[in-house]
């Protein structure tokens, strides 16, 4: 299940589906929004997302984890609109029987939904400055990732 | 309207609505790609992104710049990404 | 901090103390008794430690991996005593300012506590039988581990 | 007492705990070494592992085998381990 939300993630029971009595592992992921990138001190994040896209591609992803991986299940949730320091930007959850592919399964995901998702994050500096992140550039934005501001 | 004139609709993100001043339009074009629809944009919009930079999708697929373009399709050229 | 609990992990905020402005990354697992291992039906788990001496190794490990990753905190707790089906045995929870350290540093930590920790687990089956567990044999345990019955 | 002999604390856990059917006990020796006393143990207590299979704590630390043991000592034979 992927899913965008216009609602903090912070209001939602993310894990609740993946109570499972045959599973012995489960792995998450959080992206959070952090209060500094490359240097400079950010404000606050905002995320706009091309929906229809975002949800195909992303349950794409998902479907392309649960063939490559053994997993008995794969969640991810990802927030859109304007983002405080320490909000949720992205949950990710995953539970097999072995730990293994917990964990291989649940990188892969946010690994390919950074390169891949048609999303777009703004960051707002402390300075008054801001700039959009793009994921493929060598550095790191504000949320656990890669990249630096575009403009 | 002309034989290959298309109306179609254009949607924008990130850097390129703020360079556009909106998030969707339609417009009547001529091109018969949609790399050459970017082309035309680039040239009428002063976008400050190349196409290397882009993405393309037409009708909610991920599409080569080489796709040809019909009349009444929705064409979004996707900015870097970030998500996460 | 490492810590055994006697009490369910359930009842504790594991995360709480894992908030931080500075936090991009938040990777937790979850080790929980599944209900069928090596073919045979689990009915319940068993978890005796030395406890003194798992709290020293596992606030070892911890440290261990505050030198070899990038990470803010890294957390863990590890239930001793009887689980039922579905119960959660040990969580380990990282944080950091990029993902790739909290994915390795969380997986770091699970995969050395499961071969150094002075705990043992014995699997109770459906069909009467029990057996103690060894992580170091080639098959997997109730919890999404690797190990087979040692009797 | 002998001036080999040492009194030494043993704890027990999984497999010998259940083998032994007790989980603490006073012990009095003359091994010099961890491992003279596990060999002891074992024919003593008829112990189904072998030392190979266990590793050995003095006093909250693991050691080697070939640790000299003192009067006082808390010695724990530890079994293969599975947390998690």
């Amino acid at each position: 299940m992927f899913a965008l939300s216009e609602e903090p993630l912070e209001n939602i029971d993310l894990k609740g589906p993946l109570v499972r009595r045959d599973a012995g592992a489960c792995v998450e992921f959080r992206g959070m929004v952090r209060d500094a990138n490359q240097g400079k001190e950010v404000s606050s994040l905002e995320y706009q997302a091309y929906a229809g896209l975002a949800e195909k591609e992303g349950t794409k992803i998902l479907k392309e984890t649960t063939e490559k991986f053994e997993v008995l299940e794969a969640r991810c949730l990802h927030r859109t609109g304007h983002l405080q320091i320490g909000d949720l930007a992205v949950w990710v959850g995953v539970v097999s029987v072995h730990r293994s592919d917990a964990f291989a399964a649940c990188k892969y995901i946010i690994d390919e939904l950074k390169q891949r998702l048609p999303i777009w994050k703004k960051e707002h500096y402390t300075n008054g400055d801001s700039g959009w992140i793009r994921s493929d550039s060598p550095s790191a934005p504000a949320t656990g990732g890669d990249g630096e501001p575009s403009n | 309207m002309n034989a290959d004139q298309k109306a179609v609709s254009l949607l924008y993100f990130a850097l390129l609505r703020e360079q556009r001043g909106l998030s969707a339009e339609s417009c009547s074009t001529t091109a018969a790609t949609a790399g050459e629809l970017y082309a035309e944009l680039k040239e009428k919009h002063e976008f400050s992104l190349s196409r290397n930079d882009l993405r393309v999708s037409v009708n909610g697929d991920f599409v080569d710049f080489s796709q040809t373009i019909a009349d009444g399709d929705e064409i979004v050229f996707l900015p870097p990404v970030a998500g996460g």
